[in-house]
């Protein structure tokens, strides 16, 4: 062994009683208004879709016109885009987890076939074939987060097999059969409820929009502000650490796939008011949809960051662009390939800000 | 040993097909015939109709009814079945050129177009030519059906066509746009809204089918102008009759897929039987089964049945 | 229970025959346990020897495939690290356990928030931040950690040391029976080793039981009453630090000597 | 300070000399055949999806008879997958890089559209027309690989953007025209190569079927016997780790998006030989398809684990599952049921080897 | 250039002012760095003081905003840890950058993987997986690390101390110019860890110059021919082991003292 030159042994922990206890600064650089924007926009996670919505409203509206900005058109793009709302307010709960959720589409449709089923085949209660409806959607939800938190299966694999499963067993069990508006309207216009609206000059709120906002506004304050939320946020981050600190991982990510289940049913209610008939080939976008609300509104797709606010102002971009461009004429095909570019770019601007501002 | 035959449909969700499937599978059993059906995925897939051409190949069918979703893309597939001995009967959709298959049952969808048309430009009378359209087709990827009956539509009421092989070409100030549904509600409620954004002045909607035109009609019911537009559509499906009688749809052209898909299963028991070939109705080169103009306002030139008399006929 | 001779009571925390197959490899091969009321345990042994799992074993965070844990003498079966919180064992995981995305605060009380009084808390549930925020920064200041300037500052913007902190500050502020470190210092400054050793001296004067795994003999033999000795999946032996060497631990622990208590039993 | 009882400092390094030197030797247990089934298995990734398309081949010959195991039908399942087994082949590259290529059905059709219509509308000689397709793939996966690797955007947003924009473009471009099966033969057969045959009995395999096979089992070298191989790997297992280790991560993660296009290109040219035309609209559910593969296959969506053996198995399994049921004659809508349920149940079975075998 | 009067001869590795910022935290201000040929040079500070970004700054794998790197004299801007690696500069990271998929053998050679000789390596680029499997198995032996059994075992199956090994036995197998280790002790054991310290003395015995980021004094102090101490984000100074105790050293580095060559210069 190579001769030590100091056998103090532990003695030299005597100094640390001297030491400095002054509270390191490292932080004395002179501060930009880019930076400080940079650092603003950082801590708001849904601060960057808001900006892009507003200032795609104002191009629009520059180039559309005043037609543009009339209530009614504002609040169209409202209706337009409720269902995705709803779907991507139940995508966001998946995504924070670090999960991703195939089958809301499937769900929602689903549920909006039973709740009609129900009432017509069968001739239940309107009241009790939407809780009926509530329910098929809180099963699937719950066959979904079994598998993803007991069986331990990657979420994606889950739900896809499981949008497969839900949508053939939608196709099977309603034979394709639609029920008319006119028929809805007559015997059960519970089932269309969420259409009911409320005029305000120009404008129209159907209930379905007032329900997605109120639906968006209470998650962002559970998500933010009680222990679920919080765990929510933890698992979606680091599962292991997460359980390990003390958080019941399995049943936070069961709730997370439950919720995410209920709303889709509920979101399938609100699709009766939307489209007045029941249709079982109805939502077939609502995956793509949602996800892209999602990552437009600056959610990360690994979990644990990003705010549900986010999501609703992804779902207004995606339909203020596409108002916006079918009412300059454009080919729908452009509209794709806008939104397209516009998924890219939202995440990279994202991706920028979270690089430069700590 | 039974005779195998085999349905394929563009889709098994739309009830257009169901109902075609409902009467293939009632023909087949009457005659003892063994029928398998299958389907695409969405309007569109033709890899799982070739798949299944292929299947039915192999399984030793006699005859494939098929209703095509690539007219173009599926006549190789079309084609080895028929070297393979089978009959190939193509329902409601055309193959290109026609001849590919041995026989085509189909409606005459631009005259269905052509009838609605008629009947739109008849109601408004001196009114149509200050008209406002509102066009709610199918797809962007223009299939064939979409096509014809969107032509027919703007032929009946009195539009230049320019080319007739497409939509979305003609510059008639009267068309205040096309829009895709899908055919569907939801697809229909949308493109309604995204065109009366565009002009709110439209009183004449012309839409692909009658879960389109449902779709539409909620739109204009929301913002109060469900009882000034006349909406025209084609099918015929007991939902799109009913929505006549309550007059959410003006008038809507009514197709019979159960009997093109009867008198197909029929044709294939003839052709396992003793080899003859179905003929093609004079001077068309498919077999007609014809098309009626269902609605409860006739008007003068234009023939057509009440919806009475179309709820008897109807499908789905 | 050849322990007695220490000459103190009955155990706190009791192992018995744990074994822990990870596939081929057997992480425990029937390891025995052993703490006392108001001890520091230390745990060493070379790496691989299964101190890790030993302690994820007895705190829930594995399940064994055999054996059973006591606790005050009563057998207990934790499933999940909760349960074992739930009945006082906090841990400070070799990997830490903290969630990156989160801050500090929201790190500490990740598991057990504390929800504001009154209404807010009862029915709407509301989480008292500020309540836990001021709680986070004392508890970070008594162990020294100063330089983090913002309790609401995400963990990951923490160097390896500071996250040390956070995790060991954690346990401390929640034990209620024992509390058991995997490794608490390994990656600390000398600084900051010198305030967490203080901590654990300070926790056991306030009573409660400490199990230390550690690589650092010098810090062993300083604050340990006793050292348990783990070598190939299992107990070898449990040493006095005042009766036996540094230089007998280390044989021990390496197979270079045979401990002759275990010669004689 | 706490006195300490030994001061000796270092010296108690000094028994190290004599510690014992055996190997600790952890294994002394008795193995089952259970255990080493599970062993076996788990040592070799694609075994699982091997056994569960030969007992699937078994049990559908069972049921069809005699019809399902001709030559000709075994083949036809052969052609039936191809084009799945070559974009699932391009899917396992970016899967392996814990990616996901939600555009390779999209580039397929682009680069089949391009060898089409540069041949017919532009009259280029088609063997430039098919250069021009593999470029425009390439250029695709470039796209992609550039914006994961240098912009460092999540891959499953970056090719859900490409997705739509190269969809879109397709579109444009093409304006939806079919270029008949009839006009390529007369004047381009070699656009459809790889639609010719050759017959051996009963059995038809296609030059399509012949190069799929290939293709998988070059890659399959490649990527266990070669650096890149490896570096793919290790880039999908950790891309830090591998970062710091030496390996240049964004070199490897771009030219495994280009190859990825490559492939792609290459299955739109085998896809104008399978459907003999030219169709902007034929590959819609490429990107599912060769996802499910890839699933089936035992691949890990998390990147660095699977063979690409398994993905080919696990194209195949669907495709005896579809063709079996077919010939059965159930409603479709089953077989999507059940490639749902037998996707979530491949990769629990996978779960559970690797949980209890290391 | 205050420490010429180590009596030694131009440095190898030089790094000047450099400055790295993450967001608002200034993690390098301005620091410098000198290593000499054939020395052994530790670095010591606080948890945070900057020492693992500087020590990435070097090695390519954090591009600093402003400052320069020298290697021999002349400059050198290494953008990824694979050019600093062909330059002949090798570094253990605190994350140790292990593939935990592959195997022990694949981890060693990633990134300089040996391909068969003739046609097979050269044409079809074939690996030479039995030449690498022996060359890792005996530096590993060499390292003691005898507890692993199966070279091909995958990495994420080790310990955290064998994990460490596999780390540090890939520096040792392929740098040529520095080698570089930061906290290459933290998760040890006794034994492993006089066996890396062992290692650390053979490798300067061959010539090549050493950088030891450590938290453990008595190591520091055992085998550092120079200590640079980092504080705050900048070098502090240099000492000599020989000329300064770790009382000293500690000092400097928690700030209780400034050193006086400091105050003077
Ligand atoms: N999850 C796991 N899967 C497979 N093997 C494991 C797992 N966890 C631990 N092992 C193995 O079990 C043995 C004991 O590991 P453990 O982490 O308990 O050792 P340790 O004594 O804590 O070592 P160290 O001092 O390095 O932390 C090792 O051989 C390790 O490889
Ligand atoms: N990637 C990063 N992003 C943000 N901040 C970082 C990052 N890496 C380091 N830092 C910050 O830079 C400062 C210096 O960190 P560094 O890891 O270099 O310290 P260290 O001296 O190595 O500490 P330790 O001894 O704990 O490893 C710390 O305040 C840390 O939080
Ligand atoms: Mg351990
Ligand atoms: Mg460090």
């Amino acid at each position: 062994m190579p001769d030590t030159t100091d056998k103090a042994g532990e003695d030299f922990e005597q100094v640390l009683d001297q030491s400095a206890t002054e509270v390191a600064s490292f932080d004395h650089r002179h501060h930009t208004p880019l930076e400080r924007l940079q650092h603003l926009l950082h801590s708001n996670p849904a601060a960057v879709p808001l900006i892009v919505l507003v200032m795609s409203l104002l191009i629009f509206g520059l180039i559309v016109g005043s037609k543009f900005f009339s209530p009614f058109a504002l609040t169209l793009i409202l209706q337009q885009v409720a269902i995705v709302g709803f779907v991507g307010a139940a995508q966001t709960l998946v995504i924070l987890t670090a999960g991703i959720d195939l089958s809301v589409g499937a769900i929602m449709v689903l549920s909006s076939v039973v709740m009609g089923q129900f009432t017509f085949r069968y001739g239940f209660p309107p009241e009790i074939a939407v809780l009926c409806g509530f329910a098929v959607g809180a099963a699937c939800g719950f066959i979904n987060g079994a598998l993803v938190a007991l069986v331990r299966l990657p979420p994606f694999i889950v739900t896809l097999g499981m949008w497969q499963i839900i949508l053939a067993s939608n196709f099977l069990y309603s034979a394709n059969e639609t029920i008319r508006s006119q028929d809805i309207s007559q015997s059960a216009p519970l089932l269309q409820f969420f259409g009911n609206k409320i005029s305000i000059g120009g404008a129209v709120l159907t209930f379905g929009v007032i329900t997605m906002v109120l639906l968006v506004l209470a998650l962002n304050y559970v998500l933010n502000h009680t222990s679920w939320g919080r765990h929510v946020y933890a698992v979606g981050d680091d599962p292991d650490a997460a359980e390990l600190a003390g958080v019941r991982v399995k049943r936070t990510l069961i709730s997370v796939y439950v919720c995410a289940g209920l709303i889709c049913a509920l979101a399938g209610w609100v699709l009766i008011g939307r489209i007045g008939s029941v249709s079982p080939t109805a939502g077939q976008f609502a995956n793509i949809e949602s996800i892209t609300a999602v990552v437009i509104g600056g959610i990360s797709l690994f979990g644990g960051r990003g705010s549900i606010l986010g999501m609703m102002f992804g779902a207004l971009i995606v339909g203020v662009f596409s108002l916006g461009l079918r009412m300059i004429g454009t080919d729908p095909q452009w509209t794709y390939l806008l939104i397209g570019l516009l998924i890219i770019s939202a995440v990279a601007i994202d991706q920028w800000i979270r690089k430069i501002s700590v | 040993e039974t005779i195998g035959a085999c349905l394929i449909t563009k889709t098994d969700t739309n009830p257009f097909f169901v109902k075609m499937k409902e009467g293939a599978t009632a023909k087949a059993k009457e005659l003892g015939i063994e029928l398998k059906s299958y389907a695409g995925r969405i309007d569109g897939d033709s890899e799982s109709q070739v798949a299944a051409i292929e299947t039915c190949i192999v399984d030793g069918a006699k005859g494939i009814l098929i209703t095509a979703s690539d007219t173009k893309g599926i006549v190789p597939a079309v084609q080895q079945a028929r070297d393979a001995g089978l009959l190939v009967i193509a329902l409601d959709t055309p193959l290109e050129p026609i001849d590919s298959a041995d026989a085509t049952f189909a409606t005459d969808n631009f005259l269905a177009g052509e009838l609605i048309g008629q009947w739109a430009a008849a109601t408004l009378g001196d009114e149509a030519k200050n008209a406002k359209i509102a066009m709610l087709d199918l797809a962007v990827s223009q299939p064939s059906v979409g096509v014809l009956r969107d032509q027919g539509f703007l032929q009946g009421f009195g539009i230049d066509l320019k080319d007739p092989g497409k939509w979305g070409d003609e510059d008639d100030p009267r068309i205040v746009g096309n829009e895709v549904t899908a055919g569907n509600e939801e697809g229909g409620r949308t493109a309604m809204e995204n065109l009366l954004q565009k002009d709110p002045g439209i009183n004449v909607v012309y839409t692909i089918n009658e879960p389109a035109a449902a779709g539409a009609y909620e739109a204009l019911k929301a913002v109060g102008r469900e009882n000034d537009v006349l909406i025209v559509s084609v099918d015929g499906g007991c939902p799109g009759v009913q929505n006549i009688a309550d007059g959410v749809i003006g008038a809507t052209s009514q197709q019979y897929p159960l009997l093109m898909a009867s008198l197909g299963i029929e044709a294939i028991a003839a052709w396992a039987k003793d080899g003859t070939k179905p003929t093609n109705t004079e001077g068309k080169d498919f077999f007609d089964t014809g098309v009626a103009l269902v609605t409860d306002q006739p008007v003068d030139g234009v023939p057509s049945i009440d919806t009475k008399e179309g709820m008897d006929k109807c499908w789905g | 229970m050849d322990k007695k001779d220490f000459g103190m009571s009955e155990p706190i925390l009791t192992a018995r025959n744990l074994v822990k197959r990870f596939g081929r490899v057997v992480a425990l091969d029937h390891a025995n346990f052993d703490l006392y009321p108001g001890e520091i345990l230390a745990v060493i042994g070379d790496n691989g020897a299964g101190k890790s799992t030993m302690i994820k074993a007895i705190s829930g965070a594995v399940v064994p495939d055999e054996g059973e844990v006591l606790l005050e003498g009563k057998p207990v079966h934790f499933h999940t690290p909760l349960e074992a919180q739930q009945a006082g064992i906090e841990t400070v995981y070799q990997n830490l356990a903290l969630s990156p995305a989160l801050s500090i605060a929201d790190n500490m009380f990740l598991g057990r928030e504390w929800r504001k009084p009154g209404l807010a808390g009862k029915i709407f549930r509301q989480l008292d931040r500020s309540a836990m925020e001021r709680f986070a920064r004392d508890k970070l200041s008594e162990l020294g950690l100063l330089t983090i300037q913002n309790i609401g500052q995400a963990v990951e913007t923490l160097s390896g040391g500071q996250r040390q902190g956070v995790a060991v500050a954690r346990a401390a502020a929640f034990g209620s029976k024992v509390i058991i470190m995997d490794e608490p210092t390994a990656a600390l400054g000398v600084k900051e080793s010198r305030r967490v050793l203080d901590l654990i001296l300070d926790v056991k004067s306030r009573g409660l039981p400490i199990v230390l795994i550690s690589h650092n003999m010098p810090h062993v033999f300083e604050v340990a009453d006793r050292i348990h000795i783990h070598r190939l999946g299992r107990r070898l032996c449990v040493i006095n630090p005042k009766e036996h060497s540094m230089s007998d631990a280390v044989a021990y622990m390496t197979g270079a000597k045979v401990p002759e208590e275990l010669e004689a039993a």
